[in-house]
């Protein structure tokens, strides 16, 4: 059916009834620890203490995993990040959220409120759980002229032929497209997320070129730092938690925010159209974004929480400043992933834009 | 045949360097479970014990081996069950398409793995979900069952092939009915088999991961989606090549027995 | 030899095939079914919800696709190098342990061969990823002779995937080499027949079944695999990969991609079947 | 059941088969086979390789069903009755003995699996043993007795019940000469204390000759010729059982004419050949009125009735208990002659010697070709 | 290799082997044994279960080394050679027929492997069929062969190129009676025709005694008697090859005063005893001098050197060619009797009768226990 039907994804709730007891989640790696990795990372033990909320997790490794997980229907949560969000909106898999049953909401960044990639006409469909953005990571030992644009990945990749990483995603077509941006003025690229046919083109052209010195797409924050700690990578994109980690390895990396600006995550806790513990689910949110949950979140997975006041809690008193989470300055030059669809995001009217299916298929021809 | 000294020394060369090869990976693991690296690395940066702790104590590994152990006894019982029905008419009974029922149970384990999960996923999405069954360990069972059944299959046809006949026709001469003959005869000559077969049934299901993944319900974990999970992530790697390195040292045991008791070739076939 | 058909005989074969055959049917054939009648419906691009409307959309594009025959192609090359592969290690490993190795040695080789099936693919994949490094064992194996690693790439794919599927080769050849009589090793080596010549003649076309039964593994398992190639392919991309990309976003396209392997597979099997090697599985 | 079975009064002879039939697909395995085992009868077929003996036995025991005809055990119908509900035991080629249970437990298995008590299935296991001399053995598997004695512990399980009929399928081919001879005898006097009824399947003729009561000669799925030992083998019904039950030659056409004296097909036993000095074969006296002796026949019948003729021997054969003389008699026919390693064998019974040949004109039998 | 290795003269007898000795662990299979085997003989070795035959037949292959001794062909030490640098072929009881090839390529294997030219091949693989008259099945699969026909492959296959010597395990054990002689017959006419050394295992004594030029009589891994068929027969070395080749009364101690009238150990073959009326044995005269008319012997001597003694009949059983009968004699001795069926019986041979026996008194020979 059409995406664009209003009835579609039901209504958010009025107020809250008493827990059912249960919730299933979807998540990130890392976003609802239960202790029984660590015993000394849990909040979610609490959580089933404080509500009687019995926490079922499904942990899902890409966007694509999570959409299709939600449209099971057997989950209440999810963790979606900025290129899944508009899918489950539109599909009507995700409901809107009142949140005014979330008392946290308040305390959340304003920036990260009503953005396109976590609302629709002006309503809410989720609450903002942490952000972050894709950062240039390079080897200082073999990289020697410290760059800050991100031509060392795209045109002068050449330089560090079979040593260049890339996100293994089709979102990451975005990325060259914000390279273009600049590169290319006279493509007239707004918004990374709204190419037409030509822009895109143009796009998976400059990935094509790269493909041929890319050393291998990474998705994972394993292969990414044994990658870098062991030379396979030089230069490539990351996350800041990856830079951190491959640091305390003691592996010579930097990481920077180019020039250009950069793509970026924003995660977002959705509700599902077909919640069949909406109590819990509202529960759950509540509690993760919560000050103290949100900064042991955020220091666990290593982002900039969404709770303002999370930034009082963090066990290293420096974490924000490290993820930048008051930095609104430093997120404005951060384009947060949002998944790109026909009716082009920058606002053109006089054409149609490339959808998400259509960035799959470029994504696989990239990579040949 | 006479084989040459010298070929005799360059194939055990040849199979020492294989050896080598297949064992370098697992040393690398068992060494890396010590190392105080976080993540996999060469050389190791140092030695610790800390992941062995935390392996110890870490409930989510438990967890999930005991969701696997579950799967895998659950989906090796159906396993034996179907594949021993199975062996039994092909081998002892002739009927029209006797070979295409070996061909199709082969089936499941010679497809992709990705192909029988999406497969077994959309199945279940339009039969099982409407009548109210969710996905959760009873589909993880499903799902390995049917690729375990050749596995059973295999091994049981390949003893009934060496089970003279007459064993059983001696058994009814004697007056045994059908039952008293499984349970005297056939059973008992079976049982190593059955054995190997269930084994290695397990084995497999045990170490399945790309049809659990399609097939897991929220919260039905095994040691393998574990795994992936947990290598994906920064701070859990060195514990899982501790499981790792448990599940390793554990096996040759198992193993172990399967050969003695099979004092058939391989003990288990494919 | 197996029973004629008579009514007793009739019934308790139906009692016999109809709970795995049915189980077959329902859990796998039917999904199958299931599978592969959705290649034909389509999905809306962007909300990745399933349109039921029949169409042959998504083999259209399958078959005019030239990135979608490239990977076909390479995924079967793969797959293909892994079997060799195996198959070349397997048949001196196998020989060696069936007939050159004391009778006390052979159990325990055999243990040692199994062993690596429990340890967890995954953690094999890692522990090779390490190993096939810039830094790693390998390449420090191989530096003293001014030689490289393979680095991460489809090299490193076959590498690996043989690695992994190595054991499934071994069993059936060594189970065929050890039934080998010996009394036909020795007929041959009493009509004038040196070691290579007998090799050729007696051993090669009795092992033949056995390595073709072992390839059924090798390569179906090779042919579907996308999770190794995650990990050591570097930029490469197979048939699993794509599947496994499009199944979440375009489930249509994913079960007509999935066609490919179930194609090439069938195939396989029935003129393995044809040699007569599914019974030596 | 078995017991019931055995305490019904029998109203009939101990198997009865009717026109049984018996198809594999194409193949006719059993053609139409009637055949009558009396009670306490040692019945033994015997026939070629590939003849239906195992099918027959199979039938009796009811590993098989018929695709015609019906059997009878002791007067009841069993056509369609499992074998384990039949009152007949097998004692197989293979002795299938089961390789997990000691001989003890293989013995007691048919008390086993009647549920008789634990005390009486031993004494009875033992005395089964004792039978076939084997009561040291109790405690061992089958892999650890040698073929005989494997054999013998196949018969005390089968015996142990006491079955109305017991069924052998070649029960001694697997031994090798020495201890087949040695088991032959036990056999029989086996089968003579028991009285149980034995049906033996075998393709060799002196195990037939030696043991049975009665034999019925099988050739493709047929019986050619039921009848005692003596009877079977000294009046052959047909040339094939002729040839199949002990050595002969078989003289027909031209061949017939010349060395018996009339076209036919006629049969000479080896044995019954006796070999005389030349001389003495030409000094005896032909018989009165030449109508018998024949133009063509190179053959002379004497007043008392034998038939005597000169050849030149081929080859000798020194076979231990006798010797196989190959004589080629003028025109090219050859005779096999056997005679026993005693004194008096003539001068000229050497290699190349003439040599006389006498025997009695009723030993030269005619058979229907 | 194999043609230069015919092309040397021959230097001394086809096989011989000095001192040979082969343990298994702590098995001696083979101990010491010295052995002739001339050029173009049959030599057969005869022994029962396990006495070493096939240890030695694999020694001569070369399937296995010696642990001590020597082994010569046609006057080479061959003892560290290869099996297949020796000019020897076998014929293995199973005949170990290549399955995945035709009868043709089968037969031709051995030319194949020196790299004959296919033409050539393809001819005499032909040829050695034709010999074994299975010109018509070039082109099966073994599996599609009958056993017989099987063997004759085996047979074509090993001859094909002529080896110096033929080495026979068992090769007709699998067969039935029928067909085993029939093989038997062509084998002979084989070697015969060929001139090629056969050297042939077997437990049969009738293969071994119609069959061979020499039999060497096997027991325990040694070697009890070594010559031609008759002597061996005639003239057993030991008790074991008087029990093994034949069938024989074993008499010893008091039995041997009583039958024979001296101490000792005596054999007396069945079939060398006469069954005679009892009247006629009492009425022999006894010789003269009482010496060798002892006290405790209940048989006589007579003057022609015949010994007499009567007994009782106790079983009588026709076995086709000859019947067998037991007698018992006083003080229970009991004597087998093999009569070959002519005419002629004596009226009181029935049982329960009353029979004299007489025997050569050279006919009961002694041998060492
Ligand atoms: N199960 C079967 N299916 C098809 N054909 C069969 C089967 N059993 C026997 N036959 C065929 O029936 C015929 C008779 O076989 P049977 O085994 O009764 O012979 P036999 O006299 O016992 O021979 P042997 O002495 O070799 O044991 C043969 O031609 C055989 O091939
Ligand atoms: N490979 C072996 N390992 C150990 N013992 C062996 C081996 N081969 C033979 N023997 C032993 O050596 C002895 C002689 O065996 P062999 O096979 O030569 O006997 P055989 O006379 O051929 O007997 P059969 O007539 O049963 O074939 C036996 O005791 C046997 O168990
Ligand atoms: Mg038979
Ligand atoms: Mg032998």
């Amino acid at each position: 059916g059409s995406g664009n039907d209003d009835d579609k994804g039901g209504h958010a709730p009025d107020k809250l009834g008493k827990g059912e007891g249960k919730v299933n989640i979807i998540a990130w790696a890392g976003y609802a620890e239960d202790g029984s990795n660590d015993p000394k990372v849990d909040w979610v033990h609490p959580f089933e203490k404080k509500t009687g909320c019995q926490v079922n997790t499904k942990t899902a490794g890409t966007s694509d995993e999570m959409v299709s997980l939600m449209k099971t229907g057997q989950y209440d949560t999810v963790s979606a990040s900025g290129d899944a969000t508009l899918r489950l909106i539109a599909s009507g898999d995700a409901a809107p959220v009142n949140t005014k049953l979330v008392p946290n909401y308040k305390d959340i960044f304003p920036a990260l409120k009503q953005q396109p990639f976590n609302s629709k006409d002006g309503r809410m469909y989720g609450i903002p759980h942490g952000r972050g953005a894709n950062l240039l990571m390079y080897r200082t030992d073999k990289v020697t002229s410290a760059p800050d644009s991100w031509r060392a990945v795209f045109d002068d990749a050449a330089r560090y032929d079979g040593h260049v990483t890339a996100y293994d995603s089709p979102i990451y077509i975005a990325d060259a497209a914000l390279y273009l941006m600049s590169a290319k003025p006279s493509l007239g690229i707004k918004n990374p997320y709204a190419l037409d046919q030509k822009q895109l083109d143009a796009a998976v052209a400059l990935l094509k070129k790269q493909h041929q010195a890319v050393g291998e797409y990474w998705s994972d924050y394993q292969k990414e730092i044994t990658a870098f700690k062991g030379g396979d990578s030089v230069i490539g994109t990351t996350w800041q938690v990856i830079a951190n980690l491959t640091k305390a390895e003691k592996a010579p990396v930097k990481a920077v925010l180019p020039k250009e600006g950069a793509t970026g995550w924003s995660d977002t806790w959705m509700v599902s159209a077909k919640a069949e513990h909406p109590n819990c689910a509202y529960k759950w949110l509540d509690w993760i974004v919560s000050p103290k949950v949100n900064a042991q979140v955020a220091e666990y997975f290593g982002e900039a929480p969404s709770n303002r006041k999370a930034c009082a809690e963090t066990a290293a008193p420096d974490h924000c400043a490290i993820f930048h989470a008051a930095d609104e300055k430093y997120f404005q030059r951060v384009h947060f992933w949002t998944t790109p669809i026909k009716q082009c995001l920058d606002g053109r009217k006089d054409t149609d834009c490339t959808d998400y299916a259509q960035w799959t298929r470029a994504w696989t021809e990239v990579k040949g | 045949m006479r084989i040459s000294r010298t070929a005799r020394v360059a194939l055990g060369c040849v199979t020492a360097a294989g050896l080598a090869i297949v064992y370098v990976p697992l040393l690398l693991v068992l060494l890396n479970s010590v190392n105080t690296d976080r993540s996999f690395g060469w050389p190791p940066s140092g030695l610790t014990g800390r992941w062995w702790r935390a392996a110890l104590h870490s409930e989510g590994a438990r967890q999930a081996l005991l969701t696997s152990l579950k799967a895998g006894l659950a989906a090796t019982a159906i396993a034996l069950v179907l594949g021993t029905l199975a062996a039994y008419a092909v081998h002892r009974h002739r009927f029209f398409g006797r070979r295409t029922v070996s061909f199709l149970l082969v089936l499941p384990i010679a497809l992709p793995g990705i192909v029988s999960g999406i497969a077994l996923n959309a199945a279940f999405r339009t039969v099982l979900d409407p009548i109210g069954v969710g996905f959760g360990l009873f589909t993880v069972v499903v799902g390995h069952a049917t690729f375990c059944v050749v596995i059973v299959f295999n091994n049981i046809g390949a003893r009934l092939r060496r089970i003279a006949p007459s064993l059983a026709e001696a058994s009814a001469d004697l007056g045994a009915r059908p039952w008293q003959t499984f349970r005297y005869v056939t059973f008992p000559a079976m049982r190593s088999a059955l054995f190997a077969g269930g084994l290695l049934a397990f084995a497999l299901s045990f170490d399945e991961i790309v049809v659990t993944t399609f097939t897991a319900g929220p919260g039905t974990r095994t040691l393998p989606i574990w795994i992936y999970e947990n290598l994906a992530r920064p701070h859990q790697a060195p514990v899982v090549n501790v499981v790792a390195a448990l599940l390793i040292l554990a096996s040759v045991i198992p193993v172990y027995i399967a050969q003695r008791l099979s004092s058939d070739t391989a003990g288990g076939r494919l | 030899m197996p029973a004629a058909p008579t009514p007793g005989s009739r019934l308790r074969l139906t009692a016999l095939l109809a709970p795995p055959l049915l189980w077959l049917t329902l859990a796998y054939l039917g999904s199958l079914a299931i599978l592969l009648l959705s290649a034909f419906w389509t999905t809306d691009s962007f909300t990745s919800d399933v349109v039921h409307t029949w169409n042959t959309d998504n083999f259209h594009e399958l078959l005019t696709t030239p990135v979608y025959r490239t990977i076909a192609l390479r995924t079967l090359s793969i797959a293909v190098a892994v079997t060799v592969v195996d198959a070349l290690l397997a048949l001196p490993m196998a020989f060696f342990m069936a007939r050159v190795a004391g009778r006390r040695w052979r159990r325990p080789l055999l243990v040692a061969v199994l062993t690596p099936l429990w340890a967890g693919y995954l953690v094999k994949a890692y522990a090779w990823r390490v190993m096939l490094g810039e830094n790693g064992v390998v390449g420090a194996a191989l530096a003293p002779f001014g030689l490289h690693g393979p680095g991460y790439g489809t090299t490193a794919v076959v590498i690996v995937l043989a690695y992994l599927w190595l054991p499934y080769m071994i069993l059936p050849v060594y189970a065929a080499l050890e039934r080998l009589p010996e009394r036909m090793l020795e007929a041959s080596a009493d009509l004038g027949a040196g070691a290579w010549r007998t090799l050729r003649s007696v051993v090669l076309p009795v092992v033949r079944p056995a390595v073709l039964a072992g390839s059924v593994f090798t390569f179906s398992l090779s042919l579907g695999d996308y999770l190794t190639v995650q990990i050591v392919g570097g930029k490469t991309q197979l048939l699993g990969n794509v599947i496994a990309s499009q199944v979440t976003l375009d489930l249509p396209m994913a079960a007509a991609l999935s066609a490919v392997p179930v194609v090439l597979i069938v195939c396989y099997l029935a003129a393995v079947r044809r040699a007569g090697a599914l019974d030596s599985l | 059941m078995q017991t019931q079975a055995r305490a019904t009064t029998r109203t009939g002879p101990a198997v009865r088969l009717e026109a049984v039939t018996k198809d594999f697909g194409t193949v006719r395995a059993v053609d139409a086979v009637d055949l009558t085992v009396h009670e306490g009868e040692f019945f033994t077929l015997l026939g070629p390789s590939g003849s239906g003996k195992t099918t027959l036995l199979r039938l009796v025991a009811g590993f098989e069903q018929p695709t015609g005809g019906r059997i009878e055990l002791a007067g009841d119908d069993v056509t369609g009755t499992p074998p384990n509900r039949r009152d007949v035991h097998t004692v197989f080629q293979d002795y299938a003995l089961f390789p997990q249970m000691s001989v003890e437990q293989n013995v007691a298995y048919a008390l086993t699996v009647r549920g008789v008590r634990k005390a009486e299935r031993l004494a009875r296991a033992h005395e089964a043993l004792t039978t076939v001399r084997l009561d040291g053995f109790a405690a061992r598997r089958p892999a650890e007795l040698s073929g005989g004695q494997r054999q013998r512990v196949a018969l005390a399980r089968a015996l142990v019940d006491r079955p109305a009929v017991l069924l052998l399928d070649e029960p001694l081919g697997a031994l090798d000469l020495a201890l087949r001879q040695e088991m032959q005898t036990e056999l029989k006097e086996l089968q003579r204390t028991t009285g149980i009824t034995f049906l033996l399947v075998t393709h060799d003729q002196d195990e037939a000759l030696t043991m049975s009561d009665r034999i019925a000669v099988v050739r493709d799925g047929r019986i050619e010729q039921t009848g005692p030992p003596v009877e079977v083998y000294e009046r052959p019904a047909t040339a094939f059982v002729a040839g199949f039950v002990g050595t002969t030659n078989l003289l027909r056409g031209e061949a017939a004419v010349r060395v018996v004296g009339r076209p036919g097909t006629y049969s000479i036993r080896p044995e019954r050949i006796l070999l005389t000095d030349p001389a003495e074969a030409s000094a005896r006296e032909p018989a009165e009125g030449s109508a018998r002796q024949s133009a063509e026949s190179s053959a002379e019948t004497s007043a008392d009735g034998r038939r005597t003729v000169t050849g030149r021997i081929t080859d000798i054969v020194h076979a231990g208990a006798h010797t196989r003389f190959t004589v080629m008699l003028p025109y090219g026919d050859r005779l096999i002659v056997h005679r026993q390693n005693l004194t008096g064998l003539p001068e000229s019974a050497r290699p190349d010697g003439e040599i006389g040949l006498s025997w009695d004109e009723r030993d030269a039998f005619p058979v229907p070709s």
